[in-house]
């Protein structure tokens, strides 16, 4: 017999969102007729801001542990700590917007907005593959419209297009391996699908590989990432750092509920030179290649927003390690690790909304020396992408030690697993050059440098990007008015900044919480 | 504890350089005489040391003792012997007559003194420690200011010659360390006596807990001692490791060269009687042969090649090498045999090489200061065929010159004649056939010797020189005490011996068991 | 109170940051000298309170609870010495670097975080914590030297932050293997000292980790970031570098590699091209370093090359002493460490604030007519003393370490021994040759140096003065830091090291 | 050349009566203890005694020559030179040692002063040069070494990497058809590495 009444409340944070998303659409259309764009981006993003922040609270006064319908919809305290991170990144990225006017449909913007959080929220909160299939699916359509919002630009087009392409490709084959899932299985919700599921017949194979690539896709790791650089480089600002931050944390989750609940009897091993069949050893292939390609190629960007995407190729190759691990310890530090990334890259992203301002592009030499201009920015931008590079005491360290312990501890005695550890290791001693070359346009070399002297490499770094090339994501009509904004962004990139180091200093914030809550 | 009398006699000359950089600029004559004062001063210092200095017996005196380093066993020790004594003797007097023999310099006078200063401190140091950790201190630190007095001072070719003089001991010295470390890891001491009271053959032993695996614990205890040998060998120097003295003489200014010749040659002669000998006496005995062979192809053939240089101070820095060689000679001599009939031999040839060391400086030093006033009075020729027929000119400076010479080819009735004479009365019975063959050196020292006295003051006088003018009264009273005290030592050594007989005898003992 | 010379290096940077680029440069330079001369102080007065030498806690608070991670400061006589070898080069670096106009601020502030940073790695206790002071120092590095170099800086910089971090991500991967080897319940020293690792383990791990932080002491063949970064590097920078960065990764070489996995030096049981352990490799390595670096030394052309290979054949000396596993070897190394801070500090000093800063020029032929000698003596005084002091002359610190060293390697290694004193006499003689080169040249009568140059300022004097005491006062009584250095290889923290053939 | 030949005259004297076997005073006096006139040691005397008497003889001989009508000139000819030409002249060349002396020892003297001298010059220096030579070549093959295999291994090696960047990033063409066929190609690699790479 139903509950609805349960359902009610553990649904209460995205009904309170899709409410706020309402609310806002009537105050733009009513209220705000003839106003400029940028006060319209302000109020609804400070009402869509509120609506989350309602969210968080109600999220954070409910207790205790819920299970509807084996596993539509569920409340735990692990639950509500990711939903809670999610919704405090959408509402830094709701922020980001504030005083951005890159489009005049400011309320449907910040309403996909709300509606790709709904979706993840239940994301997360799920262990039914319907209930996921269908999120991800809320959360994906969102997000290439988000994606197309800027219609200055015609790459911001193109990049939706093949983002949307490539979305509905994957999500063929997450709903194929899904269904095939279900055949194995006739149940939709995990736990009982992985009682189902005893041997890894050549059809689960099937279907691991196809929800692999569905959700590989949604975190961008290689080789299905192609969708990343275009969107990251062509998509408004907000939207990029959205599409980098709130849903890799969603998508992380959902991947693993989805790989350690309903197959957690196949999972084979990944042993260096003995692999054994099941998903885990796919998942260690699609996480080695992740790690190499975005690196490597991230040494060639110009682009910052290209290196980011890359970069962010390369992250979702160390994070996919928490699922070769999948052990408690693991996801522990899936979740820090997703968070603190995520938080680093909506800071990047912020930064770099201003600079592009400034600087009208986000390509390397026209970045040179901006640090004399902005010092502040510039010094949140190097704290960032220190801690992208893992670089203590800032938060991306500490992710990158505790992921890798975990990897290590999920396999006890011989360390079976250290090959991996090695290889990411050792790639993000590689990552550390890109960034620095970032850094190094930002503060070494002086403005206006024809082309940026880094002694034995300047050849490398004079030969163009064979991508396209992004143009500057300006207002039109009104050049002065993106600056009105630009306060609000510079306050955003410093608390996240702070956040940043905080996080670094005292990694058990989020980490004891963790523990607790993935204890009981 | 008692007055550290030796810490003191090392810390004067230091404080006079100090006191000599302090002096002001201007002034030309005042560094001069200031320097001239001090050196006697220090000079006075030492002979009080002498004279309170206990002939009647052999072992160490005016020892202080101090605890320094305890993690390496080093300990600050400072002690002299009779060895020791004529040691500090010679230096206290070759200083002072380097410095006459410099009156003259004009560039930065005062820096000049200071660095002779701090020479002669490292050389008291060097003759004074007992512990090889300080003592090697001193010994390097001695180059430095020689260094430097020979590049900014010498002649055209003065930093070829400087360096090669730095580079070469240089290499004496880290071999001699890497033995001495060798020797600390297995024995944990670096004190001289300590290590020379182990007796006979303690070497191999060592050389046995070094656990060397590629050589057999003799032949390293040989590579050992050879290590240290080529320290000293370089010093002195021993043919052939003498290439870079012939031009460091010539080359540095004649009050340097007097120095050097005079004082710091000593040091390396020190080293053999000091170090080498006590400690090594076994592996010299095994290679007695070749050392022999070295010691006398080092008289004889430092001999000829002074007969053919052209040059008045290559002659005598290859002279000056050519009397070393007889001290070593007769070192060598000494450990050939413990038979003890031949004691009174050993005593001879030891008391012989000390007073050669004595005599030598003495002689040497006033030679090189008499090249220097001839350099200053021909204006910088020092060719034999340069000169001529000087003695008309100036009778005083030939007459005083040719004793110095004299006495430098051991003449009967000054200093040169006893000390030689004691060398081979001692060594003839200990190793005879070296020694004839040495006696040639001998002979072909009083041939060239008196080839430079025909040359120079002899025969016409040459066409450059009509301006050659005699030695001044001041130039005379400053020599006259060198020339006086070849005299005295010449006529009446016993002055000196008395004082070493003691020791003689100890460390001769000490040597044979 | 101990721990107060990292905060207040840290403190420090944030002042300096927080300034604005317009400050007075005066000011914005005393208040660094403050800083630096404040940690020095605070170093010192603990150096003459602890005699022991035994390890005592600084701060000790409970940090990571999940995974055991204590914020732990400890330090014993190794750490104490080091600590205030960082001090005293801090004070000098600061007082070379007067001298600074671009902006004065933002460079100290990169300085002093260098600075506490480096602080932080001696006095970490958990190695957590100690590789995080480790890879901070990679960034102000980068920076100091990108920003305020000189030659083909950018490249310098970019190739000695890699170097560095391929050398952190080693030690981090064998530091990682080795927590959860341990049972990952703590990363304090002791406790994974303790923790008795299979000896299969320690002979991969030792490698790795070991190699991981050699890099940064100059191993060679991973040495080639050295000259170049040193040349690239401003005086300060450079100074740094040469004088505790590369101490950093000896002193890793031992608190962490050795002590960790000492059954890691342990003979193998076959023979490789010769070698039967890690132990004969990497003496070989560094002996191979010495030599190598003094030769490349001797025929360079370029000023600060030569002190830059110079510094490369020196840290080859603390490596082997480290190799030579026994009391006095491994204390000459520590030594040597102290020496060849004050004394490369100084060198790269002479060279890059006296000479180059005045000359703009350190082509050693085109320094030589300028007759420098007379210009400016206190400069060509100072070059000497260094001199002497780093080629190990007696009376400098420098002769003590090298002489306790070949101690060591006779009790060890007597071939290498022999090999270390052919390498002492290249030393010599590219010491005296750059000298004679730079200093004492003949000059040219006819072409006077084009400018005048100013004479050595009284910051510089201070500072030489500074480092040239300390090396004095280390090589005449050494005794004063061995007394706590050896209490400190007595501890049992070394415990695994001494049955690994102490001796 | 009087003064020092009269100096040498009387050290030579003393020399001699210094070394007589009778009373050898100057060696016990070095070695330090008194000495005392031997009484009567064999065959001394006579031989004091015949070679004063040849002094003497040879001293009234020039008294008998010369000392009667001292030489006024140096041109007037020697008394003797008419007495005895033969052997003035003997004597005049003084028995012609100085030839013979000259002829001989002086020669020998020469030749090995002259070859002492090349071997110092040529010999034992070229030792020296040679082996500081030795020590530069090396010296140079070092910084060859240093610069074209020590720093070029770096830049090549950190070169190739970012050109493995360049051809990786090619694959990024910006065309969508390529990146499905990725996905395709991602899709059958896998599921064959699965089927068949993987132990069951």
């Amino acid at each position: 017999m139903i509950d609805y009444r349960e359902l009610l409340s553990l649904a209460i944070p995205q009904i309170i969102l899709v409410v706020t998303a309402l609310l806002l659409m009537a105050v733009d259309f009513v209220a705000l007729r003839r106003a400029s764009t940028a006060t319209r981006f302000t109020t609804a993003s400070v009402l869509g801001s509120l609506g989350c922040a309602l969210a968080i609270t109600q999220i954070a006064i409910t207790h205790g542990q819920a299970n509807l319908f084996d596993g539509v919809l569920m409340g735990a305290p692990f639950v509500r700590i990711v939903q809670i991170a999610i919704l405090t990144l959408t509402i830094a990225t709701l922020l980001l917007a504030v005083g951005s006017s890159f489009t005049r449909h400011v309320a449907e913007y910040v309403l996909l907005v709300l509606l790709a959080t709904a979706g993840m929220l239940f994301l997360v909160a799920t262990h039914d593959l319907l209930v996921i299939f269908i999120s991800i699916e809320l959360l994906s359509l969102s997000l290439y419209i988000l994606s197309a919002f800027n219609k200055q630009s015609r790459f911001s087009w193109e990049a939706a297009l093949k983002y949307f392409l490539f979305g509905g490709m994957s999500a063929a084959f997450l709903l194929y391996g899904l269904s095939i899932l279900y055949g194995l299985s006739n149940s939709t919700s995990l736990p009982e699908i992985a009682t189902a599921i005893h041997v890894v017949s050549p059809l689960l194979i099937i279907s691991i590989v196809s929800v692999t690539v569905g959700l590989g896709f949604k975190v961008a790791a290689a080789p299905f990432h192609f969708w990343a650089p275009d969107v990251y480089q062509a998509a408004p600002i907000p939207s990029a750092a959205f599409i980098a931050s709130g849903s890799k944390v969603a998508s992380f989750i959902v991947f693993f509920q989805l790989a350690t609940i309903g197959l957690a009897g196949t999972q084979g091993t990944a042993n260096l030179g003995h692999f054994v069949r099941g998903w885990v050893p796919v998942i260690a292939i699609v996480a080695t290649v992740s790690m190499l390609l975005g690196n490597l190629v991230a040494i060639r960007q110009r682009s910052v927003r290209r290196l980011l995407a890359y970069s962010a190729v390369a992250h979702a190759g160390y994070m996919l390690l928490a699922l070769v691990a999948h052990n408690q310890q693991s996801l522990a530090s899936l979740v820090y690790y997703v968070i603190t990334y995520s938080v680093a890259t909506i800071g990047a992203f912020a930064v770099l909304g201003v600079m592009e301002v400034q600087t009208g592009s986000d390509f390397l030499p026209e970045l040179a020396g901006i640090s004399r201009r902005e010092p502040v920015l510039s010094f949140c931008l190097c704290l960032f992408l220190l801690s992208l590079a893992g670089i203590p005491p800032l938060a991306g360290f500490f992710g990158k030690f505790y992921l890798f312990v975990a990897v290590l501890q999920s396999t006890p005695g011989s360390m079976p697993l250290l090959w991996l550890v090695i290889l990411a290791i050792s790639t993000s001693a590689v990552s550390l050059y890109y960034y620095l070359r970032v850094l190094k346009n930002i503060y070494v070399t002086l403005p206006r440098a024809a082309a940026p002297g880094d002694g034995g490499y300047s050849g490398q770094l004079a030969i163009p990007e064979s991508g396209e090339r992004a143009v500057a994501v300006v207002d039109l009509d009104s050049p002065r008015a993106p600056h009105s904004g630009l306060g609000l962004t510079r306050l955003v990139a410093v608390i996240l900044a702070g956040i940043v180091v905080l996080l670094g200093f005292f990694p058990s914030l989020i980490v004891n919480p963790l523990l607790n809550a993935l204890a009981n | 504890m008692s007055f550290p009398a030796l810490t003191i006699l090392s810390l004067l000359p230091v404080g006079a350089a100090v006191l000599m950089l302090l002096l002001p600029r201007a002034n030309a004559t005042l560094p001069r005489v200031t320097a001239g004062t001090l050196s006697l001063l220090i000079l006075a210092y030492t002979l009080l040391l002498w004279l309170r200095f206990d002939s009647t017996c052999g072992t160490f005196q005016f020892e202080e003792r101090h605890a320094w380093i305890t993690a390496l066993h080093v300990e600050y020790r400072l002690a002299i012997d009779g060895i020791s004594l004529v040691m500090l003797l010679l230096t206290a007097i070759v200083i002072p007559i380097g410095i006459a023999a410099s009156w003259r310099t004009e560039r930065r006078p005062s820096l000049y003194f200071a660095l002779i200063f701090l020479l002669q401190a490292t050389m008291f140091g060097t003759f004074t420690a007992l512990n090889f950790f300080h003592w090697f201190i001193f010994w390097e630190l001695s180059l430095i200011p020689a260094f430097f007095l020979i590049r900014l001072w010498g002649g055209k070719r003065a930093g070829r010659a400087a360096t090669q003089f730095l580079v070469y001991t240089m290499v004496g010295s880290v071999t001699m360390l890497l033995s001495f470390l060798a020797i600390y890891v297995a024995t944990g001491s670096f004190d001289f006596t300590e290590l020379a009271g182990r007796g006979a053959g303690f070497l191999p032993a060592v050389a046995a807990n070094l656990g060397w695996p590629y050589l057999t614990p003799g032949h390293l205890a040989l590579l050992i001692f050879a290590g240290t040998f080529l320290g000293f060998a370089v010093k002195v120097p021993l043919i052939p490791f003498h290439t870079w003295l012939p031009a460091t003489y010539t080359e540095a200014p004649s009050g340097v060269t007097a120095i050097l010749t005079g004082a710091m040659s000593k040091m390396g002669v020190y080293g053999f009687l000091r170090i080498l000998l006590p400690i090594f006496a076994p592996q010299i005995r095994q290679l007695i042969t070749p050392l022999l062979w070295l010691s006398v192809a080092t008289i004889v053939l430092s001999v000829f090649a002074a007969f053919a240089q052209k040059d008045i101070k290559r002659i005598f820095a290859y002279s000056s090498i050519n009397h070393l060689g007889y001290c070593l000679l007769a070192g060598f001599a000494l450990v050939r045999t413990s038979n003890p009939a031949l004691l009174p031999e050993q005593y001879a040839a030891l008391s012989g090489i000390l007073l050669q060391l004595l005599s030598h400086a003495l002689t040497a030093a006033t030679i090189f200061w008499f090249i220097s006033l001839l350099e200053f009075r021909a204006n910088g020729d020092r060719f034999l065929s340069d000169f001529g027929g000087l003695r008309r000119l100036a009778p005083v400076f030939a007459g005083l010159m040719g004793i110095a010479l004299f006495s430098s080819l051991g003449l009967p009735g000054l200093n040169g004649f006893p000390a030689e004479f004691l060398i081979f009365k001692g060594t003839f019975p200990l190793v005879p056939w070296a020694t004839s063959i040495s006696v040639l050196g001998l002979l072909i020292t009083a041939v060239f010797i008196l080839g430079v006295i025909q040359q120079v003051f002899t025969g016409p006088l040459h066409a450059n020189r009509a301006n050659f003018f005699d030695l001044t009264g001041a130039e005379r009273c400053a020599l006259a005490p060198a020339i006086t005290l070849m005299f005295i030592l010449g006529i009446y050594p016993q002055l000196v011996l008395s004082a070493l007989n003691r020791t003689v005898i100890a460390y001769m003992h000490q040597l044979r068991f | 109170m101990l721990a107060w010379t990292i905060y207040i290096s840290f403190l420090g940077a944030g002042a300096m940051l927080l300034l604005p680029n317009r400050a007075a440069k005066t000011g914005v330079r005393c208040l660094a000298l403050f800083t630096a001369t404040a940690g020095f102080g605070i170093a010192l007065s603990a150096f003459l309170r602890h005699r022991t030498g035994e390890f005592f806690t600084v701060t000790d608070i409970d940090w990571i609870p999940a995974l055991g991670i204590h914020y732990h400061l400890a330090a014993d006589g190794i750490s104490l010495s080091l600590v205030l070898l960082t001090g005293i080069v801090a004070v000098a670096g600061v007082l070379f670097s007067w001298d600074i106009d671009d902006r004065t601020n933002q460079f100290f502030a990169f300085y002093l975080l260098l600075i506490g940073a480096v602080y932080g790695v001696f006095l970490s206790y958990d190695l957590f914590l100690l590789f995080v002071f480790y890879e901070i120092v990679i960034i102000p590095k980068y920076f100091l030297i990108a920003n305020w170099g000189s030659t083909r800086r950018e490249y310098g910089a970019m190739k000695l932050a890699i170097y560095s971090f391929v050398g952190s991500a080693m030690v981090l991967v064998g530091l990682i293997a080795a927590f959860v080897a341990a049972g990952s319940q703590s990363m304090s020293l002791d406790y994974l000292a303790g923790s008795h690792f299979t000896a299969a383990f320690q002979l991969v791990a030792f490698p790795v980790v070991f190699i991981g932080f050699a890099i940064l002491a100059g191993l060679w063949p991973f040495h080639t970031w050295a000259p170049t970064g040193h040349v690239a590097a401003p005086t300060a920078a450079s100074m740094l570098l040469a004088g505790v960065v590369m101490k950093l990764g000896a002193y890793g070489c031992l608190r962490v590699a050795m002590t960790l996995f000492p059954l890691g030096l342990q003979p193998w049981s076959h023979h490789v091209l010769g070698f039967a352990s890690w132990r004969e490799v990497f003496a070989v390595l560094a002996v191979v370093g010495i030599i190598y670096g003094a030769l490349v030394a001797l025929v360079q052309r370029d000023f600060k090359f030569v002190i830059g290979y110079s510094s490369v054949s020196h840290m080859g000396f603390i490596l082997l002493g480290l190799m030579t596993i026994n009391l006095i070897g491994v204390s000459g190394a520590i030594i040597q460490m102290i020496s060849h801070g004050l004394i490369a500090g100084l060198l790269f000093a002479v060279v890059g604030r006296m000479v180059y800063a005045r000359t703009h020029t350190r082509e050693l032929n085109a320094l030589g007519p300028m007759n420098l000698s007379r210009l400016l003596p206190f400069a060509a005084v100072t070059f000497i003393l260094a001199g002497m002091a780093g080629m190990g002359l007696p009376g400098f610190s420098g002769f003590v370490a090298e002489l306790m060293i070949v101690l060591g390697a006779w009790g060890a290694f007597p071939a290498l021994a022999l090999c270390v004193g052919f390498g002492i006499l290249i030393g010599i003689v590219y010491v005296w040759r750059a000298m004679q080169k730079a200093f004492f040249a003949e000059p040219d009568r006819e072409a006077p140096p084009p400018h005048s140059l100013q004479p050595i300022s009284l910051p510089e004097k201070l500072a030489a003065f500074l480092l040239i005491a300390s090396s004095v006062a280390v090589g005449l009584y050494p005794q004063m830091v061995l007394n706590i250095i050896q209490p400190a290889l007595n501890s049992p923290l070394f415990a695994g090291l001494r049955h690994g053939g102490w001796q | 050349m009087t003064a020092p030949l009269s100096i040498l005259a009387v050290c030579a004297i003393l020399l001699g009566l210094l070394g007589t076997p009778a009373w050898p005073w100057f060696q016990s006096f070095l070695n330090g203890e008194r000495s005392v006139i031997a009484e009567h040691v064999p065959g001394v005397a006579t031989i004091m005694v015949t070679s004063s008497a040849i002094a003497l003889f040879g001293i009234f001989l020039g008294w008998r020559l010369y000392g009667r009508k001292p030489i006024s000139a140096t041109e007037t000819p020697d008394i003797l030179s008419q007495l005895q030409p033969q052997t003035f002249r003997l004597l005049n060349h003084a028995y012609y040692v100085d030839l013979i002396y000259a002829a001989t020892f002086v020669r020998l003297t020469r030749w090995s002063a002259r070859l002492a001298d090349i071997f110092d010059r040529f010999l034992f220096n070229g030792i020296v040069q040679g082996i500081s030579f030795g020590v530069l070549t090396l010296a140079w093959i070092d910084s060859f070494v240093d610069n074209y295999i020590v720093n070029f291994g770096f830049d090549t090696g950190w070169r190739s990497l970012s050109i493995g960047g360049r051809v990786l990033a090619s694959l990024q063409g910006g065309r969508v058809q390529t990146y499905l066929r990725f996905i395709g190609l991602a899709l059958v690699a896998l599921t064959i590495f699965l089927l068949w790479g993987a132990a069951r």
